[in-house]
């Protein structure tokens, strides 16, 4: 199911020079044509769907259509991703629509504090010994403790 | 695109990162710490945006490798003999219980940033298997990078996302940085550091895939890797180890859902076409594999052989039973009608969270062909190989082992996770010889590199010198590309055949059938013999020959040219080390014809191999060492 | 291009002919003299240059299909009986007899208008294999075109060119003409005719091919054979028979070459990569296939069926053993230094004439690979099923039989290779149950048609009636395509990817990938079953609908569309067949592992089908009757 | 080998509305870029590389380049086609060149005349009857002679 760009929909990110979907595609696909001031998939054949693209664009300007060498058509799975959560609507070919919502993080986005509250760890102070940093706190066990046998 | 002018920009730094995934996070998140402390300068470079690079750009539905210590669940031990025979014997073990004895601490951060695992009411991880536990992951990357990221800013390190790195700088011996280019701009990335770590992923779209039109794309490991890791530390002379040991696996048919959850989570049972269970009806079939045939679990390859031997006996398709699964677990509520819906629901919602966390394309396939897994089963069958260190397969890097419990074979450096080369190190996909590290080992991985890297700076504190002449010929690659392309494009009325250049995209598709047809690819049920893979050798060679002819027509094609050759490198060293190796040790990824059977006495050991200019390939055995009890 | 808009061109004729190949030129050559004599209208349509359409355009270097009776060589009895083995029982012997009673004719013909056939010093024809004769082809099809085309002219018939037939238009159940469209101007034809004759040839890419890149069109038989034949004479209401009888030809390997000089006139053998010579090492495999496993030449599947063991096995690749047999052919010159080399370059140059007279695509693999035939083997394989009646398969529709020795059973309408349809005609391709004619037999079947069309009109000299309201649903079909298009075209930003509409190339791939996966295609060694079976037609329904969602850009695109529908109406037939013969007695064409044997007591039948709007498909035992002592 | 034309040779077959390719390729490949004046292979994917297209090309302005997909490059494979035979160069990878000429037809052109001399046939005169046009004497036999036993 490649994405594809909704001409309508797409503003090219109101011209930024770097529009949301080329700054995340991990394959490097969307590109902004700036003469229309819309990006488009420049490669079908090698989308990974993992619809990336589809969840960070704010006009929900992109869709999905099935890989068209075995998916039949008139499916439909769009993301509507939101700071706590996802919702996806399905859309079956005989019509059906069902709807899903799953949770995607239990903190406020950007609040990720890399100790993750753990401190420094009270023996991660030695580049010699095999201490990481927030350890053993984060581990929950000291690896003095464990052995090979 | 006319031949671009690129500028060229060098950074110099202690501490260089290729590749931000979730070793490079973990790599980025444990250096930045140990940099600060000692004042060194931690980069980063991805081709990527780190918030969504990689394999888990997509998300993941479970972390498959958990221990809980603490809580009482495994041991690091019991995951080092799991993963011995998970391996048909053939393992680091000094690095699969490093990675354990340092799991734990991974995942509880992940969870501290925000991570939903799922628990039950007493707050006791919900484990699918023995060793995974299921998330709600759909954004996992990104909350790693959040946190990884800030660690980094924190150190006063610095990111550099869309460069693609191409080639090892060397300094003698010593690895001296890595050279790429942004694609985004014209620039040329020069990069100078005293400790490299490559930890750029696996390679996929080395096998033909299945589906080789539109879906193509649609590969169980994501396309974009590429073989960088591989091609990188092969350049730079390192050892490499299990080139051999692909992993081939059973998906869901053509959208490649993964199975672990149905079979783990929802307990489902696999049938053949006449509703046999061949895990089953052929246990006889693995007999020649004792012990390994013995393990629980049934290690992945032996699973995929059973299933293979149906298919070839013309008893396919393979069907996942999702409709009984779900019946079965459902059944309990029978009695209790608005139980039982609200049981049906959850089940329903759970299977389609497990695609919409890592495979939408599954999900939509479903959609598409109007199947609702409690109603009708669906087929699963192998997928093409791929190489992946951090999974189910071991190909990579031969790394240094934990000073502390490594014996000496594989404590050559006093440096964790150091290769063969000084200064370059290895995590994640790239290192070898120790599988199902997964994603949460994968990040462990990347921080124990992290930390091995930042006392080796320390204790090796001058800078490496750059060879220009070296730097020079790898920019001139860079433009030849687009030279070649300028020089000819108007030779002939249809710009894509010209017998003076060969397309990225033609070029991957000589380099999958020549594997695929000769290196045991799907289309030959994983089988190949010593007469096929001679021959693959030879059209490797004259395909690396012809690669010299790739052009590019912007700085997004460049970027494929550079990703085929690194696969074909990953190619060639897979083909030599199955050659090398003359038993059949893990059917069902592959199987050699010719010496069919299981040969403990002459190849229970690793296959190594390494390469330079002055000697091409050279391959050796390395001794298996039971370190754990 | 917006939608064009398209002129009607209505044609009335007595006598019409679909497609121009060999068939059609033998029809065209043939009903022009008797059409003369009885002041009759002959018109013939084909979609290309009658110069170099169909299958002989690219030439041939054998005619496999010449008895020399006068010369005492072969009987048609002799033939008939041959084919009756190689087609493991099932065969109209009327059909073949006939053929073989008048091939000569033809083949001396062709001789005279230039044909360069291959004769040794006193004149007797060099023949490869007993029923073949060596010639230097280059311009077969340009000579049998332009003998032809003057005897069409002499009786003032029109020839279109460029026109592709779509529908057959009926009034009631009788055949009252055809409907097509120029390809090169916005023209549809509207032809109204008293007999008509379907001779479009076979199909190809229905399955999937090896080779699925740039490569897709080096299929052996042409990728410009889609299936009309079957297509139009099903949507007419005409039976069809042996739609199970595949033909899947050893070939050598990716470029298709074929394999019967080498085989015949080179006496070459095949071995695996064992260097064992399958067809003797595994002569114990085809005792269940007797008496057939006995017969001389040994039946073409049963030949291919030993070496896809040996490829299942592992033990492949397949070798054509080129080397050994030019050194055996030039040993007895050994003594001799001079008449050694002599002979020598006359062997190479025979070799290359054998690829170069009719798939050059193999000289050109070879001179890639420097392969010089006298110095290595090269390999072998088998391709993708094809359906080509006139060859080694026999799928088609059921025609009537000669009148003079056809049985009751076999002779239902008095008129000679008249289908179940009256006035629908076939031969070549499109003529089932009589295999082995080649372009010899499909040339002289087309003039045995071409008589007996003449008779029919004389006999019923009235002209049938046009339905306006069929030729407005075709036309409405015709221009669907654009219009699809125009309506969707600015949807999204990357053409190809479109909701609303298929392009015909991914349809292509779509179709190619089902029969593939589940009608026993290559990557399954040839196997299916009932279930994979049930899978293919559920797949095909949907398929099938989303067909209508076809678009065009140009004439050329529209000519793809009705091409995929037209596959797939072959792919279906197809399939249903398989199905309906519970038994497997074409080993090597195909084989189904849920009914592994071959049944006499059951099946030792043609399995005939046809279609109507009003009953849909209709499956039915036909008996086997044998005509030839 | 997808057949391609050299731009540099091609000369539109001088501007007439049907070129030499376009007429003659059987699936329709060759099409004419009426602003260049030059054909072009319009889909070579589905290219068979008869070679009909090269063979009547009046200025050799088509080549063909072999497969993408499995054919190592450098070698070519160069017809010329005579009135009565056929000349080949054909150009190894390692760079041998080796030249066939082969016979492609033994009357002039055009000279073909359907009875090929047979005349009519004796007994070619009866609409009920098995006998075809020139038989039986192109035959050399006559069909009351043989039997299916
Ligand atoms: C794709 C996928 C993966 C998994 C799963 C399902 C699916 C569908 N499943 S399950 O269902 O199977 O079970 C697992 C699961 O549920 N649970 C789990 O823990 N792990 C699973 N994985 C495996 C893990 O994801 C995997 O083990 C780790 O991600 C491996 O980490 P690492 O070795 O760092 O690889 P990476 O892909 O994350 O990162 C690679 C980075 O390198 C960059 N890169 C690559 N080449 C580069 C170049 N030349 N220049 C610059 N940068 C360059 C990439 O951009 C990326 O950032
Ligand atoms: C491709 C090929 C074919 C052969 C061989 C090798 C190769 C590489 N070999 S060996 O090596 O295997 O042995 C044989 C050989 O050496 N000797 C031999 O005698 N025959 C061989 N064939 C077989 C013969 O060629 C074959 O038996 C006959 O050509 C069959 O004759 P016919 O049934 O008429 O099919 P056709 O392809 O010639 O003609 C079909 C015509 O229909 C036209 N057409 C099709 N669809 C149409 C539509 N919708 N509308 C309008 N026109 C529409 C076509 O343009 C064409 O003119
Ligand atoms: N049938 C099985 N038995 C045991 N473990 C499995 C099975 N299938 C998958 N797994 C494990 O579940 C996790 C995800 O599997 P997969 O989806 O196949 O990648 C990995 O840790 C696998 O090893
Ligand atoms: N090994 C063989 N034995 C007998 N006949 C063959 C063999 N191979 C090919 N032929 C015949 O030779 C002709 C051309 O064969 P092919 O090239 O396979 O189409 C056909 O008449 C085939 O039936
Ligand atoms: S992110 Fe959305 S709006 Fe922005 S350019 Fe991409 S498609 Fe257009
Ligand atoms: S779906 Fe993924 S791979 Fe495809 S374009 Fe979007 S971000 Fe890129
Ligand atoms: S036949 Fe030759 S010259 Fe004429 S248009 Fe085609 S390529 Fe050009
Ligand atoms: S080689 Fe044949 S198929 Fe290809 S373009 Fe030329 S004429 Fe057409
Ligand atoms: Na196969």
């Amino acid at each position: 199911m490649p994405a594809f760009v909704i001409a309508e929909k797409c503003d090219g990110c109101k011209g930024q020079d770097k529009t949301a979907c080329m700054y995340i595609c991990p394959n490097d696909l969307m590109i902004l044509d700036k003469e229309r001031m819309k990006s488009y998939q420049r490669d079908p054949q090698l989308c990974w769907e993992c619809l990336c693209c589809a969840k960070i664009c704010p006009q929900q300007a992109i869709d999905v259509r099935g890989y068209a060498d075995f998916v039949p058509m008139g499916s439909a799975c769009v993301p509507l991703r939101g700071s706590q959560d996802i919702m996806w609507t399905i859309k079956f070919r005989d019509g059906e629509v069902k709807r899903f919502k799953f949770p995607i993080r239990t903190t406020p986005e950007g609040s990720a504090v890399p100790d993750g509250g753990y401190g420094e760890g009270s023996k991660a102070n030695n580049l010699n010994d095999q201490y990481l940093f927030t350890e053993p706190e984060s581990a929950g066990f000291d690896l003095a403790d464990i052995s090979t046998q | 695109m006319a031949v671009p002018n690129f500028e060229t920009v060098e950074v110099k730094c202690d501490v260089l990162i290729c590749g931000a995934g979730m070793a490079g996070c973990g790599a980025m998140f444990e250096a930045s710490y140990w940099a600060k402390k000692n004042g060194l300068k931690v980069v980063v470079a991805d081709k990527a945006a780190t918030d969504r690079s990689g394999a888990v750009a997509q998300g993941l539905s479970a972390i498959n490798m958990y221990m809980n210590t603490a809580g009482g669940e495994r041991t690091p031990a019991d995951f080092a003999r799991m993963v011995r025979m998970d391996m048909m014997g053939v393992s680091r073990e000094d690095l699969t219980f490093d990675i354990a004895r340092h799991v734990d601490s991974s995942v509880h951060l992940f969870e501290k940033w925000g991570l939903p695992i799922w628990r039950d009411a007493d707050g006791k991880p919900i484990r699918s298997g023995a060793w995974q536990v299921m998330i709600s992951g759909e954004s996992y990357k990104i909350l790693v990078a959040e946190a990884s990221k800030k660690a980094l800013a924190d150190a006063g390190g610095e990111l550099y996302e869309r460069v693609f790195i191409i080639e090892p700088l060397m300094d003698g011996d010593r690895i001296a940085g890595a050279i790429g280019f942004s694609t985004r701009e014209n620039k040329i990335y020069v990069f100078n550091a005293k400790a490299v770590l490559a930890n750029m992923g696996g390679a996929v779209h080395v096998f033909r895939p299945r589906s080789t039109g539109e879906g193509l794309g649609r590969t169980w490991y994501p396309p974009f890797q590429t073989g960088s890791s591989t091609y990188f530390t092969l350049r730079a002379g390192a050892e490499q180890t299990c080139q051999e040991i692909r992993f081939v696996p059973v998906r869901f048919k053509d959208a490649y859902g993964p199975v672990g959850a149905w079979f783990l989570l929802f307990k489902s049972t696999a049938t053949n076409a006449l509703d046999e269970i061949y895990v089953e009806t052929r246990k006889k079939d693995l007999e020649p594999w004792q012990p390994y045939a013995s393990a629980k679990p049934l290690p992945a390859n032996l699973r995929n052989y059973q299933g293979i031997l149906d298919e070839i006996e013309g008893k396919g398709p393979l069907l996942m039973r999702t409709e009984r699964a779900i019946a079965a677990l459902a059944e309990k509520y029978a009695g209790d009608e608005k139980a039982y819906k609200k049981k049906m629901k959850e089940l329903e919602s759970e299977a389609w969270e497990d695609f919409l966390d890592m495979t939408i394309g599954q999900a939509n396939l479903w959609a598409a062909m109007n199947v609702r897994p409690e109603q009708v089963p669906s087929e699963i069958t192998g997928a093409e190989p791929y190489f992946i260190g951090s999974h189910s397969g071991a190909s990579g890097t031969w790394a240094n082992g934990p000073t502390d419990i490594a014996p000496p074979e594989y404590n050559w450096s006093g440096y964790n996770r150091m290769t063969t080369v000084k200064g370059l190190f290895v995590a994640g996909d790239a290192c070898g010889a120790s599988a199902h590290k997964f994603s949460s080992g994968s990040f462990t991985e990347g921080r124990i590199a992290g930390k091995s890297m930042v006392r080796f700076v320390v204790e090796n504190p001058d800078m490496p010198k750059l060879d220009s002449a070296q730097v020079e010929e790898f920019k001139a690659r860079i433009i030849r590309p687009f030279e070649l392309f300028e020089q000819h494009k108007d030779y002939g009325t249809t710009p894509e055949v010209n017998p003076n250049y060969i397309i990225p995209r033609q070029y991957l598709f000589r380099l999958q059938k020549i594997m695929d047809e000769y290196a045991g690819g799907w289309s030959c049920a994983f089988t190949t013999n010593k007469t096929k893979l001679e021959i693959a050798l030879k059209l490797l060679d004259w395909l690396k020959e012809d690669g010299e002819k790739m052009i590019a027509r912007d700085l997004h094609e460049l970027m494929r040219v550079f990703e085929n050759q690194q696969r074909t490198w990953q190619a060639e060293a897979h083909v030599r080390t199955i050659l090398f190796r003359e038993e059949s040790r893990w059917p069902g990824y592959y199987h050699r014809t010719d010496t069919p059977a299981m040969d403990d006495a002459n190849w229970k050991c690793f296959v190594n191999l390494k390469w330079d200019k002055a000697n091409g390939w050279q391959m050796f055995k390395k001794p298996v060492i039971q370190v754990v009890g």
